[in-house]
């Protein structure tokens, strides 16, 4: 089984974090599966995404052309890579800050939209849509536990930001309870 | 041994390290500063040298300097950076000295872009700089090959004298995935390296590390050893992957982070019921040709894949010698130009048809 | 008579505070919002407009070129 | 008697109305409008062309409204010299980071310094690669702690960082050399008045004039731009003392 | 006009001078250093520019920076320092300038030696520098030629924009012979330089020369157009020369120095009634592909040969594609290994028989 | 009491005892035996490690019993960076000419010397380049003509020859650096001292030592060795004047 | 018709500028002729060898394996080259300073012995040596008339030199007159 | 007594001529001969030799190492 997941949107959403802890998480259950970035040459503010592909075989292609599993976190994001979703894919758009352009909804995919942006603020900091998204996104497809994301999001932040574990579990939780 | 969740560039750095290698010279650039960064932070606990050179140049001729003296040394670098270190690189196969040059590959011509590219193959395996030398290229195409082929370009390296390119690009430098480290196992019988410098010690004979050869038929027949040095690694040292090539109609073909989204593409042809095998190259110098004729007399055509115009299907039409068809599919790389599998897939149907 | 004033430009502005240190006034202060490029622009408030002497010393310390400056000056309507 | 309000600061025309790629608080900006506001100021738009580097500043012709040619890593003074030699009457100026022109650049702006190119170099030294992601320079202070020298810079094995303003001016080519900063207005000012008369000493006088520009790299220093600013005086001015190192006419002109 | 007496590598700076270049950069390196001082004392005369750069880096780069500027310009060394070169000719092709870049080659790797070679065929016509593009590449075999492909590769340069290599060896570069040279003619339809930077002198549009393109999929599109120029060279601009290819049975094929080795053998051949022919491409890149497969519709076999350990053979066998055999003979250059015209004969007995 | 005969001056056991390759009058080789020599008198033969440049000294291995690694043109100091990094207790000198080290190689050269690499360099300045027909060096005195400045060195275009024993001595990283000369025994015998002082430096403190040795090239300068001997003290010296330009401890070294 | 002539010697025997001079006459006689030098790396002493290669035709190789017509001007030469004269070949010989060895003798070719180093000496200075070979090979074959090369040394002579030219012509003399 | 002596290896001269203005004493000459390696080379003669001080500055200054130096010292034949 493999499950390919696409994240896109702006620097600062924390989308590599996401994506990274994705593929660290289901490492960490014993799967296998490989993180790719890309981003603009601008250093902040740029675009910002990245592919995660975990499989109980070989990774193969780190990219796909048409991924099953789409998270959008922006307008751009969304103009580019809605229409890319895999039909019968799924599809996690934060509507804070994008919508679908009217007559341009599919109905071959499986689309949710949710307020990440609001949902991240309420948690405490608009900086954690990407965990907000990313909770939703484990409640849909439960390509690793939940607990294993939670496990491994203390794994991948460094020592010093452990203080910030609880809002962020929070925000994982908040995205699940939506999803 | 527990599995670890790496960078590509990263895992360079620790095969490197692993496998004893205690200089690194190099330059800043993107995409492989993940390497010198890596080394800067671990060689200082091993005891080893990182040096950050003023140039490339500078870094490759560092490298000749230490590999002279017979330990294991390495620089790395991305493709300018590597077009500047060609007259070193040359001096070092003149020289007949080994050293390990990575290259994470990325788009040009001239500053292009630094999205991953295959740009440099013709650079990497037919001499890019003068005098008519090969060098071992070696094509990793995973995060753990990036870590296993590094030790190998060593192995190599040392064996045959000669310097070993680990050729990769921005996708296998900067993608993340898992690694299982392993102790590195010097091969038992590695040449001791009785041509390095070290001072007389009371030697009666000096030793000379160098490229100029001026008497009569010298230089030729220094040429000639080391030609003779490329038979061997033809001989010895091929490394191929295939898949499903016994009995393919097609055989697509590509080296590093290009296999990947092959072997994808090439599944999913299977899936629909299309024969399809794969060749990949993991030795793009000593290049498979024997793996490329023998498959030549069961399939029908093969596709070769590159992130480039057209370069590794010269030396696999080379190799079959006209006896098949070999088509090709690549883009010149850039920003947003990397094929996805399902682009390659239309090719192969297209090829199967 | 119309104070001096001083437009700093949000298309520009990078929210990066240095002209707040730069005025001698002391006129400049961050906005509490993030603008349209997602940072934090520089402002002044109309109050503080009044005070503003047109040095330009904060126009000449924005890295971004975000600041105009305007000095109210007298002339002769008839001459130039 | 009307009261108008006069705008007596703007962007200058050489700068093009567009925002820039720089970091929030990166004195590249400053430098690049001190730049154009010496052409402006000279009256050299329409004949300048300038030759960008690799580094944060590559995109110079993003920025300047003016012709340019774009050299590879630290080649931009031997590029420079092959435009001026064939646009003898055009404003020929480069623009280059630390990494560029004293690192792997070294030896083309010595030897265009030497042969006295009738051109302008601006050097921004902001003590680090900044493009590439903040590795250690030629210039890095010492203890300066980097993404390659993540244990502060050691001086016993890295060397220390080199003043270029002042090793240039030991060349005779050398018509111009100084080093200003633009941490305060006043230094701001200062640092118009040296590139000006850079740029001056080329259009009047066919001389070499170098500008040392000190900048902040808030990213790669990991500092907000407040704090990035004041590491300018407390730490980068005392190692790197302003000041002009030569003014002299050029090579066999009378002054 | 009046025969004279000269020198290969002067031919070249005289050809240079006559085709209207004006801006010479360059370092002095064994076997071309005539070069440069043949243009250093004559260049002065002209009102052009004459600098000896730093170094060969320099060198380059200057010729970057005079080509952006419209003008012709030139550089000239010798392998080590064209391996040096590579990154600013790579700038060069991805910006899409002019120039002229001769390449005077001698014996490596390394430093070698300073004798004839022809080791530096890849690195010539596959692009030694990063990023997968390719310059024009001349090869002349006589004085007369080095005077002549000089002025033509100025007129290609600026016709399809792009770098042109002038690829001699230290034979061609060294040897005297008759020269008639002849006024250059420009010829009519010559693009005009629109793209040169000169001040923006009132224009609206600012004029850029860059090899940076960032925008999604900005760099694969200038590949693509480029690789289009490469297409058009192929279609317009193959030169070659064949002497009795209609009815060999062998066709022996060499480039430079190697084929006017080639010639006397073949007519040795002839005259002991053996059926051989001769192909000798003057355009490396363009390759005549179209002449090499129209031979192989009829002869038997071909032979290659070059002063390397087997080059252009590559290119051959490419164009043939397996219709005939291509046989190789070559040495590796260096002090004494130059072949003789009776060698060369054995070799074509060897393959007639 | 006898008499007997005491050899007091014979070649260096460094030396090889073979003929060079050198012209009649040419001082690369005083200035080679002048090498072997220090090495002799510091006792280093047996750990050192000669790097070799390219130029009339390219053979070095042909005349120093010692091992020795051949540098690309102008590499030298990075080639001897890679090797003293490897071989800390090793003896490492380069030993370049002008076009090696002041031109092509000028980047290394400056960097090893600011990196303070405990390496030796003898910088054999003879204002031409020897190996390849005597063409214009950076070390070419003005109005000099060479097979590239048949007019005469052009300062205008090309530049004033440059001095690097005074401009390296601006660098931090360089312990010692001189010029001297070879054309009288009372020179000669300076410059003994003065290669002997730079290799100790090495050998007992770790420090980068750098000697100029001004030297004739008869063959190129198209003079006979008397004559090219004298234009050393007549023009040579007075541009490149005699003397140590620094001499301290290594960096971060107690006296 | 081609002929093809081989000189050798050591550098200091004007090797190279009798070279140079057969093929400058060859051209001004309306002939295509091509001059190819070989030198070792030491500027002076070295050996020095030359091809030179005269015809009405193209010139072709500028080397040849077993050429027609050779000048051996030392000892070493003779050693190396005296093998490679092509049957039927003339081979000159500067017996001044080297002697074909016992035994190897070849009646194969028609070898001329002159003294030529101590004609040259004779005529008023060792370095002669290349005129009274040139010379004398001249007188044997008339590949280009003797006032070819006379005045062709006039050509290649610049002009503060021309007051050597009466020796030179005495030297060529000699050299043709024992030929 | 033996004088000081000094000796001119011919395998080494090349006839520079830079030992005869190197000597204090002006002792040594150029021969008038070619040796074998085709160089005139050095040479003193042996009434020169005599007033050899053995200072060896001829042996400095020749660029070829081609001068060895002795010098006539007594010794206590016993002891060493
Ligand atoms: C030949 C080559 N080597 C390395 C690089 C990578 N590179 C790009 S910019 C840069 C350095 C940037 O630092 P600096 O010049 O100080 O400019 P800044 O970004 O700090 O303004 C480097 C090493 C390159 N593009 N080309
Ligand atoms: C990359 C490269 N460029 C150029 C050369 C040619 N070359 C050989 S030696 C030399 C210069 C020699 O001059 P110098 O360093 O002054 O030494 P000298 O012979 O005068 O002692 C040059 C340019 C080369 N071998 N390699
Ligand atoms: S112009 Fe002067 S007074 Fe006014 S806001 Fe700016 S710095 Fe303050
Ligand atoms: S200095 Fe400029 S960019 Fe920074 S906050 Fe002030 S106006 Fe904005
Ligand atoms: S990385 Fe540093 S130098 Fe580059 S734009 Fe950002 S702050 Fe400026
Ligand atoms: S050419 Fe000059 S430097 Fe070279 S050996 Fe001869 S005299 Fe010495
Ligand atoms: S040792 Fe002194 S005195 Fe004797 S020959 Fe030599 S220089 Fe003259
Ligand atoms: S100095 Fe030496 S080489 Fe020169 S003439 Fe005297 S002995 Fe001979
Ligand atoms: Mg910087
Ligand atoms: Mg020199």
């Amino acid at each position: 089984m493999t499950t390919d997941v696409f994240m896109a949107g702006f620097g600062g959403q924390g989308i590599l974090l996401a994506g990274n802890l994705l593929a660290y998480a289901a490492i960490e259950q014993g799967l296998n599966a490989s993180f790719f970035p890309a981003y603009g040459v601008e250093k902040r503010g740029g675009a910002a995404n990245c592919t995660v592909i975990v499989t109980d075989g070989d990774v193969g292609s780190p990219v796909v052309g048409n991924p099953g599993q789409v998270l959008l976190f922006n307008q751009l994001s969304l103009d580019k890579f809605y229409p890319r979703v895999r039909k019968g894919g799924l599809c996690l758009i934060n509507s804070s800050l994008a919508k679908i352009p009217e007559g341009e909804q599919r109905d071959d995919i499986d689309a949710l939209l949710l307020p990440a942006t609001d949902m991240a603020v309420e948690a405490g900091d608009a900086r954690l849509v990407n965990m907000v998204m990313l909770g939703a996104f484990i409640a849909r497809c439960e390509v690793v536990p939940m607990t294993a994301v939670k496990s491994a999001l203390a794994g991948v932040l460094p020592e010093r930001n452990h203080r910030f574990l609880p809002m962020n579990y929070a925000a994982l939780d908040a995205g699940a309870a939506r999803a | 041994m527990k599995r670890l969740f790496v960078k590509g560039n990263e895992a360079v750095a620790m095969g490197a390290l692993e496998a004893g290698c205690r200089y690194y010279f190099g330059y800043p650039i993107t995409p492989q500063s993940d390497i010198p960064e890596y080394i800067s932070r671990e060689m200082p606990k091993l005891g080893g040298t990182f040096i950050q050179a003023e140039s490339e140049i500078a870094s490759i001729n560092m490298l000749l300097g230490a590999s002279a003296c017979g330990v294991r040394a390495m620089t790395s670098s991305s493709s300018p950076g590597i077009s500047l270190k060609q007259e070193g690189i040359s001096y070092m196969a003149g020289s007949e000295l080994p050293g390990l040059i990575v290259n994470i590959c990325r788009s040009g011509p001239g500053l292009g872009g630094i999205d991953a590219s295959q740009a440099d193959y013709f650079q990497s395996v037919k001499g890019g700089g003068h005098g008519g030398y090969h060098i071992i290229v070696l094509a990793p195409h995973t995060v753990q090959e990036m870590y296993d082929l590094t030790m190998l370009a060593f192995d190599l390296a040392d064996r045959y004298r000669m310097p070993a390119m680990l050729l990769g690009d921005a996708v296998v430098g900067q993608i993340k995935e898992a690694l299982v480290p392993h102790p590195y196992q010097q091969p038992s019988d590695l040449p001791t390296k009785e041509w390095a410098v070290s001072g007389k010690q009371g030697r009666s004979d000096q030793r000379i590390v160098k490229s100029l050869f001026l008497g009569d038929g010298e230089l030729e027949a220094h040429n000639w050893r080391l030609h003779a040095k490329y038979k061997q690694l033809q001989d010895n040292e091929v490394r191929c992957e295939t898949e499903h090539v016994d009995d393919a109609d097609l055989v697509v073909t590509a080296f590093g982070s290009a296999a990947r989204i092959v072997k994808t593409a090439a599944r999913m042809a299977r899936e629909e019921g299309l024969k399809v095998g794969v060749i990949r190259p993991i030795t793009l110098f000593p290049f498979p040709i024997a793996t490329y004729q023998q498959a030549a007399q069961t399939v029908k055509k093969m596709l070769c894949v590159e992130l480039n115009a057209g370069q590794m299907v010269e030396d696999v039409r080379l190799a079959v010698n006209g006896k098949v068809d070999v088509a090709f599919y690549g883009r010149p790389p850039g920003a947003g130009s990397l094929p996805t599998p399902e682009e390659i897939l239309v090719q192969i149907k297209k090829h199967c048809g | 008579m119309p104070s001096n004033r001083i437009e700093i430009d949000p298309i520009y502005c990078k929210g990066c505070a240095l002209c707040t240190i730069a005025c001698p006034q002391k006129l400049i202060e961050m906005s509490d919002a993030l603008n349209e490029q997602g940072y934090i622009p520089a402002v002044i408030s109309s109050g503080n407009l009044a005070r503003c002497t047109a040095c330009a010393l904060c126009a000449r310390m924005c890295p971004d070129a975000a600041i105009r400056v305007f000095k109210s000056v007298e002339t002769d309507g008839g001459q130039s | 008697m009307t009261t108008v309000l006069k705008n007596v600061f703007d962007r200058p025309v050489s700068l093009k109305d567009v925002s820039t790629h720089f970091c929030p608080g990166c004195q590249h900006g400053t430098a690049h409008r001190l730049c154009a506001e010496a052409m402006d100021s000279l009256g050299v738009q329409q004949r300048a062309i300038g030759v960008a580097s690799v580094g944060c500043s590559v995109f110079l012709y993003g920025y300047f409204d003016i012709d340019v040619v774009e050299a590879p890593h630290g080649r931009a003074p031997a590029v420079a010299t092959g435009v001026k030699r064939v646009r003898k009457d055009d404003f020929v100026f480069t623009y280059q980071g630390d990494g560029d022109l004293a690192a792997i650049g070294t030896s083309e702006i010595i030897h265009a310094a030497n042969r006295g190119e009738a051109i302008s170099v601006i050097f921004v030294n902001n003590t680090t690669y900044g493009m590439t992601g903040g590795q250690m320079a030629p210039t890095t202070l010492p203890q300066q702690q980097t993404s390659t020298s993540p244990t502060g810079r050691n001086v016993a094995s890295d060397g220390y960082p080199i003043r270029m303003a002042e090793l240039l001016s030991g060349l005779e080519g050398v018509s111009y050399s100084c080093r200003v900063a633009v941490n305060n207005p006043k230094n701001i000012m200062a640092a118009g008045k040296a590139i000006e008369k850079a740029f001056r000493c080329q259009v009047e006088q066919g001389g070499f004039g170098f500008v040392e520009v000190l900048t902040t790299c808030p990213t790669n220093w990991g500092m907000n731009p407040l704090k990035a600013n004041n590491r300018v005086a407390e730490e980068m001015i005392p190692y790197f003392p302003l000041g002009v190192f030569k003014d002299i006419a050029p090579m066999g002109q009378e002054v």
